[in-house]
Formats: C-alpha cells, structure tokens, sequence
C-alpha cells in the first residue's frame, strides 16, 4: 500500500490504493464515482424545482408577487460572483496538475474567498427579508406583510428551501475547499494526485450550476 | 488458488479488537457489522409485529383477549414502528449491505470494494439515521405510519422530524452503498470477468444500486421538505396552504415504488444462486435473467401511480400506470420461469438454502400473481388499503426478500465464519417459517377481499375467525426464527469447520478459503469462464 | 364454465350490490383462475422438477441446457398478452366506475376524524350513515376537513379518498335492498378504525319520507337537536356519554355540576360557561390528565343555536 | 518505475492540461451571459411571455459551458456522460407524469 507521496522529488509517483490494480483504475474509479454522486445531487435539487414548476403554473401571480420582493441585483451579484469562484476553482486544478503548487492554493483561497462573499450577500439577503417579515410558510403574516395572495408563504417557503440547502453546500464546498487548500499546502497533491481536487471542484461546479438555475427562477421569472 | 487458511489468517482474526471493528474498511467485516445490527433491529420489528398480531387476535369488544394494546394510538404507534424499521432498516439494507456488501467483491474477483472508506460511512450513516429514527421512540413516539401521508404527518403532533431526518440519513447511506456497488462493478473486476461472467446476484445488486442511486434522492428531498412543512408550514404539502398532498404521494412513492425492487431484486440474485449451487446446473437463461434485472429496474421508475388509483389522482393517469406496470410484470414472470427450467434435469440437493430457495419460488409466485390482480384498476379500487394489499407485499418483502435472507445466510455461512451450520436445524426453521408464513398470510388475501381495511386497530365481528388463524401463525413465524437464532448462533460457536467449497459452487467466493483471507484472494484470480459451468 | 363459478363462489369478495360490482367479481374470478393455473405451472413443475431430479449420487451428471430461444419467448410473450387482456379488460370497468352519471342524486360526504358528515341536496345532515334509493343514480361528492380520509364501500367495490382542499367523486347504483358497511381506508390517527358507517339502500317510498323526516329536523326539541349535533360533530369519538369510561376526552357521563381539576390543580365547576368555554377554546382549560391540543375549536363552526343545543344536551348527561 | 516508457505505465497518470486560455475564455463567456440575462430582465414587459424562456436558455447554455469546460465532460468517457444524464432524465420522468397527474385531474374536478 503505497502512502502519500509527496511533491518535493522529481518525479512523483502515483498513489495507489492496496485494492486497486494501477493507478488509472483508481483514477478512473474515482471520477466515476464523483459523477455518480453529483446525480444525486442533481436529482435532489432537481425535485425541488419540479415541485416549483408546478406550483408555479398552478399560482402564477402569487409566485410573481414573490419574484418582486426579492433584489435582482443582489442575486445578479451572487451569479457573478460564484462564477469566479468556478473559474478560480477550475484553475486550481489545472495549476495542481502542472505542479505549481502556490498558484493552486492561491485559487483555493479565493474560491473559498468568494464563497464567504456570496454566503454574507446571501445573509444580507435573508436579513433585509426577515426585517420586512418575509418568513417561510405559516410565518409569513399575509396581512402584515400586505401580501395580495393569502398563501405567499408558500413562495418563501420554496425560497428558503431552495437557497438554504444551496448555501448549505456552499457551505460544504467552502469547508472541502478549506482541506484541500491544507492538503494542498502540504504538498499532497501533484501531477500524478489530484483526484480530490478534482472531486471537490465538481462538486463545487455543481452548485454553481443550480444557482445558474436559481437565479433566473427565483429573481428574474415573475 | 492459494491456501492461505494453511498459517490460519483471515479476515476474521486479521486485526483484533472492537476497534479495529469500529474502523475497519474491510467489506466483509461491514457486511458483518451490517448484519448484526440488521438482525437487531429485525428482531425489534419482529416484537412490534407479534403485538400487532396480538391485539388483532380478537376485536376489542371481546373480553380478557380483545384488548392487548392499550389504545388505538399506541396500536397506531406500533404499526408506524414495525413499518418503518421493517423497511428502512431491515428490508432495504437487508441483502445489499449483508450479503451484498460481503460477496459482491468476491464475486468479480476484486479485493474491496472501490470506495472502503465511504462503506464504513455509509455504516455510521445507516446506524446515525437508525439511531434517529428509534430516538423518536424516546422522545414522542410517532404515529404516522411509515408513509408519512400529509396532511396527517403535519398535524399529528408527535417528533415526525426527527424521525424524517432519521430516514434522510439512512437515504445517505443507501445512496452511498449504490454509489460503491456501481463503480466496484464497473472498474474492479478481476481480469477475465466480463460483465457478462458476473454471477446474477452481482447483476442484481447491480440493478439495485442503480435504483438507491436514482430513486433515494428523491425520496430525500421529500423528506426535508416535509420536516419543514412541519417546522415552517411552507404549504407545499398542505392542502391549508394551497399544497398538494396529492404530490406528496407522486414525490414519495418515485422513490417508494423503485424501492420495492430494491427490496426484491437482491433477492432474486441469491435465488439464482442457490438453484443452480443445489441443483448443480448451469442457470437456464443467464442474459435474460441478467437484462430482466436492468429491465425491472428501468420499468419501476414509471409505475409508481399505481399506489395511487383511488388517491385522488386522475383516471388518465391511473389507467396510464396500470398499463405500464402490466409491462413490469413481464420480466418478473421471465424469471420465474427460468428459475423452474434450471430445476430441470439437475440433481437437486435439499440442504437448508436449497429449502428457502424453493419457498421463495413457491411464495413469490403467490406474491407476483396477487401483484397483477392489485394492479388491475377496478380490482386495486376494491382491495386499495385492505388486507389484500397487506397480504401481496408481505408475501413478497417477507417470503420473498426474508426467505432469500435467510437463505443466502444459510448458503454463506461456511464461508463468512469458517463453520458449518446444523443442516437438520436450520430446514427445521425452515418449516416453521414457512408454514407459519402461509397461515399468517394467506387469511389476510381472503380478510382483503372481504373488505378488511388495513391499518385497523379493532375491526366488525366478521373478521374474527381469520385473525384467529393469523394470529397463530404470526407465533409459528417468530419460532421459527427462534430456531434459526438458535442455529446460526449454534453453528458460530459449535459448528464444525467449514471446508472450502462444502456446496460444490462454481462462483469465485468458493475458490477461496473459508472464511477468506483479509484481501479475498491470495492471488488475484483469473476469469476464464462463466459463473455457473456445470459440465 | 363451472370452474369459473367455483372461483367466484371461493373468492370470499361481499355480497354484490351493484351492477358494477358483478363486473368487478367476473373479472376478479377470471385473474383468480388464471393466477391458479399460473402458480399450479410454476410451483408444480417446481414440485415435480425437484422430485425427479433429486440428486442420486454426488456424481451426477446435468444436462447443459444454457437458454431456448422459443421457450423463453414463449413465456415472456404469453404472460405480456394475458397482462394486456386483463389491463384493458380492467380500463373497460374503470371507465364505467369512473365516468360520473348524469341526473344522480347527490350527497355531500365529508370526512373528518373521525366521522363521516353527510349532508342531503335538501340541507338535512346525517352522520356516518347514507340513505340511498334503490335502482338510483347516487353520486357522492367527497371532501376533507382535516386529513385524508377513504370512502370505502366493500359490498359496492368502490373506494375514493376524500383528500382535504379538493373535491372528488364516487358514483354508484345500488340493486340490493339491505345495509352495507363504509369503511375509512386511508389511514387518519386514533380512531382509524371507528369510523365504520352504513350505507342504507332502501326503496324509493322509504326514502322519500326520510328525505321528508329530515325537513322537520328543524323543529326538534332542544336537547334532541343537541343529540344530533354532538353525533353530527363526531364528538362522540373522544367523549363517552353513557359511562365514565374514557375514551380520548373526559367522559360527558354525569359531568354537568360536578368539579374538574385541571392541569395546575385547581378546580372548576362544570356549568354552562365552561362546556361553552371548552367547545369554543378547548385548550383554554385542561383537565389533569388530558394531553393538550388533541381537541379541535370549534369557534366559527357552531352557531349561537348549536351552541346552546350542545350545552343542553350536555346537561341532559347528568340524568338531572 | 523507470521515468521512461510513461506511455505504457498504468502507473502513471496523463491528466489532460486544458490551456489556461480556455478558462479565461470560458468565465468571459460566462460573465458575458449572466450580464446578457439581466439586460433581457430589464425588457421582460415588453418580451412578456418570452422572458421566461430567454432567460432559461442562457441559463442552459451557461450550464452547458461549466458543463463541458469546467467539470471537463468534454473530455470526460461517455459511461460518466450518461451518469450524469440520468439524473436529468429522471428529473423529467418524474416531472412529466406529476404534470400528466394534475393536468388532467383539471378535467375531472367537477366531475358533474
């Protein structure tokens, strides 16, 4: 069983786990595995957004009526900057593949630097809603709130549900990220070990890619 | 192959200690780790099951034996709990994480599974979620049945959160073991295996894994949405709210439906087995018990509506599900039939796993056949929700998924603990289930059509006789799996040492010592043909 | 055709009281033979195969038979024929189960926990008991108010749950004179199995001076109307009335001018305002030993006549 | 393991290096995108009912670009490929027969 091999030789050297045959059958095992979670994740998420779709055919002005308080800009902000964060994220592991292992811990740190960006917007978000009383389901007052549509809750109920769980992988993400960037420095990870790199950042991708989703359903789409 | 049990290493008493137990990675120790607490928690179940059966021995009004449970709501209790730790913590993880989890590797001729590290995850999050899930018994008990129906489970005040967060995690752990079982089949089989040389449990547990993958998320989703339906109201499942608890019932049952298959399906991969092992004959049909697998796992995605004729749902939509469940149907038959034609000039042995795997056959085939009826619209309208229903499903997740268990337990224990077990005890067991079995069961097709509605905690006079009956053979059962306790835990202390092939199998586990060593092979071995050549 | 008799006469299905209903125990006994002879094929060459080919000696040679094509064409062919056969035949009776009559009498059921209300087209109210006409149209028209409940008529072969937020629809015409039993089949809570009703056929005559019977409700005495109400609201599935025994609620049996104590130990008096208090906020009050919340307000449900009818008929209890 | 004969070692790994450029190029367009959608929300009254659409075939075609380009499906196997489309198919199955459902309950809501 070879252990982790480190990245000041010359040559680094695969690893390999003592059930794998060679080092392309752990590589290629892992991928798979990797993409066979992100439909999971995908799936998940997916649910969601199909309960949304039908109850946004069924109520369509109470989800415009939604739409409307909530600030395109911030959204458009966040869009922004979680897509740096993929760029930066996907660069990383370009940088770890070519060896350069400064650069790629420099990428981390800003990824996870951008997801501490999107996750304060996202408070500032959450906070400004609760002030106004826009509260999730049964806590939303109707009358207080001066809401049109008796069950508006339902709306930030999905709201909620929806960014929650997003920015609970943010969260997530951010705390894979903080590892990788330790295991990174380190010295872990190199030209022939990057898999979880690799992993990490599919992952964080995917979140980016339901937020691409999110934004246009939640913000934009009355 | 090699004889490493020659110095007496293996598996068993490679590391010692229970924490070297607690974080091995070893797939065969999981499996064991799986089992045991598998088998816990079936006995627990089985408790709440006997009580059930108890109270419903006579109708309340009846003095000194009516009452056994002291309210509907404590009944009511009892039913949620057999159900839910029936199927999320016995059936589910039942075949794949017991036996699966210890043969699938060896079966392709691998030395773990792909990920070893995420399978002793996946292990915590079954026993995290489990815990949850029996903590609920602590706190306030649920009464929700193990459908967790809105707008019912949003209004009944007991701790239906905890108990949805306990079925979410568990959900991690399902989806976790897929997610092994799929790339361990796909990157690690050993040279010379090709897909199709797989033993059929493995294309089984194949199918299954697929399903846990695609089916689970949904279910969680689910489940988290309604933990905050609970907590927050968000309407989306309360009719109150403007919520469709209609949609919770297609949400729930895209996952539930799959579910069932991956409760069957394992089951029909250690049936394969054991017929061709005790019959000593090449299994009749392998690719198209092989596709019928896949097949049943593609169909099962879209039949879910038919747990949802009389629930609301439109009839374009119901008649739309019955006739694509008619198609699931199909592939079930298909192996039925071949299992009958691999029995045709064998030379059967009747040893105990031989004896389950016919009561499979025997009770499976009653399983699927009051299957077709319920899936017939105007016949499900009238036994939707009755004992009929009961009767089908434990016919299959009991007869079929249980006795399976029981037998592939049988089948493998020589290997998995290097003993052997008693032969007479365990066909003792054997007939005791069974026939317990069908005396429990079989009154139940005949209370359904009767119109006994299920989940009843006293019912009208004219049921009584049947219950009776039930009632008696619900004690058959559990003495039954008295003697199977008695006999597997005989065989583990007592039981002579197993040789290395004592059924004269032809899959890869038995080319290895009993049990086998810590990486499985000594060398790795190398396919040069299919899984079941008997010439 | 006798064979097909004797599955029908063994299928232990109720009494048929419908048109419908015969056409479901025709299909019913078809699948029933079919399914026997399915099983006698398969667990009988199952029986007769492992009889045959007991093992004689451990060397025993077995044929190599790998697959046949016709064979296994056959039996997945055959069984998908049957399978259409039986589906369509099935869609065939749902149709007519499905496709509401024009011209039906209709009554109103709602369910709540735990109780079926039913209400006439004439505004009279019944509980967990349907009056119908023989030879009629009858269409009910479910609803919810609480949780999902199942319309469940055994001896018709129709099922519907009545889901809350919705409307939905059952229809029926009965050809049999008797009573029959409703069963709730989605599971409710507590009483789940309590809430058995009767479904009465009786002639057109009869029911006409029912339907008349129930006009001049309205002039009932007080304690009669309270009667009513208490059954009408299923007050009666958590309270007892006839002895103290407990049923969900305290027992209504001899409570008025007695004292309760509550909750913190102090007592209350049992008078007119508090039974107005405890139907109103039933939360407001707790009697010791009495979880909190179970009991439902019924603040807006009751008029000021319901309420008084309900207290007086709560004094009535006490045999005074 | 000999530095030579890489090609043939199991060993050793051959990561496929897209050329920084190609990142730079992909956020771009992806930024490009995202500012794309807002500007096509500030027309969204007069688009009416094609704002919805518009907006969810930039999103799709932003999906696509961190698809291909960031998670590399591009160069990924096509068994990781169909993996991951199988989510999205079992998102439709699940959507289409939901919608069948509801839609055609329309009809019979009053069944009268």
């Amino acid at each position: 069983m070879s252990t982790d091999s480190t990245a000041h030789g010359k040559t680094p050297t695969a690893h390999v786990s003592h059930h794998f045959r060679d080092a392309n059958q752990e590589y290629e095992s892992g991928k798979q595995g990797i993409w066979l979670f992100m439909v999971t994740e995908i799936l998940m998420f997916g649910a969601i957004l199909v309960g949304y779709s039908i109850f946004h055919a069924i109520y369509p002005e109470m989800f415009a009526e939604g739409a409307k308080s909530l600030d395109w800009k911030m959204g458009f902000i966040n869009t922004l900057v979680l897509i740096f964060s993929s760029f930066t994220m996907a660069i990383s592991i370009s940088f770890v593949q070519k060896n350069q292992t400064k650069k790629a811990a420099i990428a981390m740190g800003t990824t996870i630097l951008c997801g501490a960006i999107f996750m304060c917007i996202k408070y500032f978000e959450y906070t400004h809603k609760f002030h106004l009383g826009l509260y999730p389901g049964r806590y939303l007052d109707a009358a207080k709130v001066g809401a049109e549509h008796a069950n508006l809750g339902m709306y930030f109920g999905f709201y909620y549900c929806m960014t929650g769980l997003h920015g609970l992988h943010v969260l997530i993400g951010m705390g894979l990220i903080t590892w990788l960037l330790i295991r990174t420095i380190r010295g872990d990870f190199h030209s022939q070990y990057w898999i979880p790199v690799e992993g990490v950042g599919i992952f964080w991708h995917i979140v980016d890619l339901i937020w691409i989703f999110l934004f246009p359903l939640l913000y934009l789409v009355g | 192959m090699g004889h490493s049990s020659a110095h007496g290493e293996n598996y068993l008493n490679h590391e010692k200690g229970l924490w070297s137990w607690l974080t091995t990675v070893d797939h065969k120790r999981i499996g064991l780790m799986y089992m045991i607490t598998v088998l816990f928690f079936f006995f627990v179940g089985g408790v709440m099951a006997l009580l059930l059966r108890a109270e419903l021995f006579a109708p309340n009004a009846v003095a000194g034996v009516g009452q056994v449970l002291k309210s509907g709501d404590i009944y009511n209790q009892v039913l949620t709990y057999h159900g839910a730790i029936m199927v999320f913590m016995v059936i589910i993880p039942g075949i794949p994480a017991i036996l699966g989890n210890f043969f699938l590797p060896i079966h392709i001729g691998a030395k773990d599974v792909a990920f070893p590290k995420v399978n002793l995850a996946s292990w915590y999050c079954f026993m995290f979620g489990a815990s949850l899930a029996i903590g609920t018994f602590f706190a306030s008990k649920i009464d929700t049945g193990w459908t967790f129906y809105t707008p019912y489970s949003i209004r009944t005040g007991t701790s239906t959160v905890m108990m949805v967060l306990g079925a979410f995690v568990m959900g991690m752990s399902s989806v976790l073991t897929g997610l092994n079982f799929i790339v361990t089949v796909h990157k690690l089989r050993a040279p010379g295996m090709t897909m199709h040389r797989m033993p059929l449990f493995v294309w089984a547990l194949y199918s299954t894994a697929i399903l846990q993958m695609l089916a689970t998320p949904v279910l969680a989703i689910t489940l988290l949405l309604l933990a905050a339906e609970k907590i927050f109201g968000v309407g989306i499942f309360d009719p109150k709210l403007g919520g469709d608890p209609v949609l919770f019932q297609h949400f729930f049952w895209f996952y539930s439906h799959p579910a069932v298959y991956i409760m069957i399906l394992p089951a029909m991969g250690v049936v394969s087995e054991l017929i061709t092992t005790f019959s000593r004959k090449v299994i009749f049909g392998y690719t198209a018990i092989a596709y019928s697998s896949l097949g049943i796992a593609a169909v099962s995605f879209f039949v879910w509506g038919h747990h949802m004729f009389v629930s609301g749902q439109s009839s374009f939509a119901g008649i739309l599900f019955s006739f694509i469940t008619m198609l699931v149907g199909v592939p079930t038959a298909i192996k039925m039939f071949n299992w009958v034609a691999t029995l045709y000039k064998g030379s059967i042995r009747f040893d105990a796993p031989m004896l389950y795997a016919l009561g499979f056959m025997f009770l499976f085939a009653i399983g699927g056949v009051t299957g077709i009826m319920l899936a017939v619209l105007p016949i499900d309208v009238h036994f939707h929700d009755t004992y009929f229903v009961v009767a089908h499903f434990h016919y299959v997740m009991v007869g079929g998924t249980l006795m399976a268990l029981m037998g592939g337990l049988y089948y493998w224990f020589p290997k998995m603990f290097g003993r052997m077990c008693s032969d007479a005890w365990a066909r003792m067991s054997f007939v005791f289930i069974f026939i317990g079995f069908n005396v429990t069961f079989f009154p139940q097709f005949i209370l359904g059509a009767m119109g006994m509605p299920r989940r009843y905690f006293d019912y009208i006079p004219a049921y009584e006789t049947l219950n009776k009956v039930s009632t008696v053979g619900s004690w058959l059962i559990m003495a039954g799996f008295l003697i199977s306790l008695y006999t597997l835990v005989r065989g583990l202390r007592s039981g002579e040492k197993a040789p290395m092939n004592p059924w004269g199998s032809k899959t890869l586990e038995w080319q290895t010592s009993s049990p086998p060593p810590h990486f499985n092979f000594d060398v790795e071995p190398i396919v040069t043909a299919g899984p079941y050549e008997y010439r | 055709m006798m064979w097909y008799n004797l599955a029908k006469a063994q299928s232990f299905m109720p009494t048929d009281g419908t048109e419908i209903a015969k056409q479901v125990d025709n299909l019913y006994g078809f699948l029933l033979i079919t399914s026997f002879i399915a099983c006698v094929l398969v667990i009988g060459g199952m029986i007769y195969f492992v009889h045959k080919y007991k093992r004689k000696s451990d060397n025993d040679k077995t044929a190599y038979i790998s697959h046949n094509t016709t064979l296994e064409f056959l039996w997945s062919f055959i069984p998908l024929v049957i399978f259409l056969i039986v589906f369509a035949w099935g869609w065939y009776i749902y149709q007519d189960m499905r496709t509401m009559p024009k011209n039906a009498i209709e009554i109103s059921v709602l369910g709540k926990q735990w109780a079926w209300e039913i209400e006439y087209k004439n505004g009279y109210k019944a509980v967990n008991e349907v009056v119908v006409p023989i030879g009629k149209d009858v269409k009910l028209l479910l609803a919810a108010q609480d949780v999902i409940h199942s319309f469940y008529v055994p001896s018709f072969r129709i099922k519907q749950d009545a889901v809350p937020g919705r409307y939905t629809a059952l229809w029926f015409n009965a050809n049999k004179l008797g009573e029959f039993h409703i069963f709730c089949t989605e599971y409710c809570g507590t009483s789940h199995s309590g809430m058995i009703g009767l479904l009465k056929v009786v002639t057109q005559e009869e029911f006409n001076s029912f339907m008349e019977k129930g006009q001049e409700e309205g002039q009932l005495p007080l304690v009669k109307r309270g009667e009513k109400l208490f059954a009408l609201k299923a007050c009666a599935s958590c309270h007892s009335v006839d002895s103290p025994a407990v049923k969900v609620g305290p027992s209504l049996y001899k409570k008025f001018g007695s004292d309760e104590i509550l909750e913190d130990g102090s007592k209350v008096a049992v008078d007119e305002n508090y039974i107005r208090e405890s139907i109103l906020q039933p939360n407001a009050k707790i009697v010791k030993g009495y979880p909190r919340g179970i009991m439902p307000t019924f603040q807006g449900q009751i008029n000021e006549n319901e309420l008084g009818a309900l207290v007086e008929y709560v004094k009535s209890l006490s045999g005074k | 393991m000999a530095g030579n004969n890489h090609k043939n070692d199991p060993n050793v790994l051959h990561p496929h290096i897209a050329p920084m450029s190609t990142y730079f190029k992909v956020a771009g367009v992806l930024f490009a995108l995202t500012f794309l959608t807002v500007i096509a929300h500030q027309f969204h009254t007069q688009l009416g009912a094609f704002a919805a659409p518009i907006a969810f075939i930039i999103a799709a075609v932003k999906a696509t670009f961190v698809l291909l380009y960031f998670m590399h499906l591009k160069d990924d196997n096509n068994m990781n490929r169909i993996i991951f489309s199988t989510g999205f198919i079992m998102l439709a199955v699940l959507l289409i027969f939901c919608v069948i459902d509801i839609v055609t309950r329309v009809v019979e809501v009053s069944p009268l």
